[in-house]
């Protein structure tokens, strides 16, 4: 899973617009903070609080920066 | 809607035409629905990918003549669990279990057959019901995990 | 389920208790919906603070005793244009005329009374039907703004 998030970052293709981005990558972040403040994963939730956004927000955002319909059998090619 | 089912939390039932672009919609929907239970950024991305393999081939395998209804029902249980359903009506499998098995694929060449697996793989627990020419249910189960310790 | 209707490229039907937990699922679905369309960002924005006046509306004055059904269908259409609905089948709105009215509240001191001003302010269009004791439905439509030119 951690492979499918890089490839995720590094196969964006599709223009996303600079704030949604920029929530995404707060986003992101945060949630190493929260890793090295607890030492374990936070939950989409508390990466949320943190931030002082609605969790569809951050959801949101996050999916911006990926978008492939299926990561393994595209529907489109 | 399961606003009084015993055990069930909260749910939302969602209803859309077989087009590629739903795909998206309910990837993110149940995403964003998921949200409410305390699941990490790779669990969600994991529910994320189970939901795009099984509305994928309800897009594909279930309707391959054109657009037909797709239907997505997600709980929380008041246990903690995400519940996720996706259901069409479209062409079904013949042999479930065979359907189930990593690469196998009725459309070899085109397509990988790791779908189904993949969303085994993810889930803590996958249902498959189908009928020739009824359609395909597919209903998978998952729970936050206990939070490890994380290796610095 | 809009598949075939004349006029409709895609639409999506959504049910689920009115839970406050909600408002931001159907806010951020829609919003998600909607950028199949050309939206901006600002105009997405707009849509999602309609959205969740509408859905807060049915949370708190549609079922002011607890959870009912709300139903939220949105589409495409063809020409480009988003159409939601939110509907509820709870208590309704006796004037709906002085209910769409700025500040108008049943609920003064608690709430502000413009959640549909605001809708009607951020969608091109508004309608409101309700009949008291059988619940609301409200319907706005948004058209992506051709492009201004961007002032450098
Ligand atoms: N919703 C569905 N309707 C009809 N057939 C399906 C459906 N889902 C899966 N199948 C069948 O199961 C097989 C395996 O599915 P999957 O593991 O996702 O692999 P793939 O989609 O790459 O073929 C498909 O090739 C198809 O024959
Ligand atoms: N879904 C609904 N069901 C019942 N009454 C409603 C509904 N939506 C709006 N109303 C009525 O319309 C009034 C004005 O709504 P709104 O402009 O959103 O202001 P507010 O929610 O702050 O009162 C509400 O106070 C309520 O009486
Ligand atoms: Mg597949
Ligand atoms: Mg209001």
């Amino acid at each position: 899973i951690g492979e499918i998030r890089r490839y995720l970052r590094d196969n964006n293709p599709i223009r996303v617009s600079r704030s949604l981005r920029d929530v995404a990558y707060k986003a992101l972040q945060v949630r190493d903070a929260l890793v090295h403040r607890y030492a374990r994963e936070p939950s989409v939730r508390q990466i949320a609080d943190e931030l002082n956004l609605p969790r569809e927000d951050v959801v949101f955002a996050l999916d911006a920066i990926q978008e492939p319909i299926s990561l393994f059998e595209p529907i489109y090619h | 809607m399961d606003t009084g089912t015993p055990g069930v939390k909260n749910s939302v039932h969602m209803e859309f035409p077989s087009l590629p672009e739903n795909v998206g919609f309910a990837r993110a929907s149940v995403a964003f629905f998921a949200s409410q239970l305390d699941f990490t950024l790779d669990e969600l991305d994991e529910i994320k990918v189970a939901v795009s393999e099984a509305v994928s081939n309800a897009v594909v395998h279930g309707y391959p003549q054109g657009p037909g209804p797709v239907v997505v029902d997600v709980s929380a249980t008041e246990a903690g669990e995400l519940v996720v359903q996706v259901a069409d009506r479209g062409t079904g499998i013949e042999d479930v279990e065979q359907a189930c098995q990593t690469s196998f694929t009725t459309r070899p060449g085109e397509r990988l057959g790791l779908g189904l697996t993949f969303i085994k793989e993810y889930a803590d627990r996958l249902e498959v019901t189908s009928r020739p020419g009824e359609g395909t249910v597919v209903t998978f189960r998952k729970r936050p995990q206990p939070a490890a310790v994380s290796q610095g």
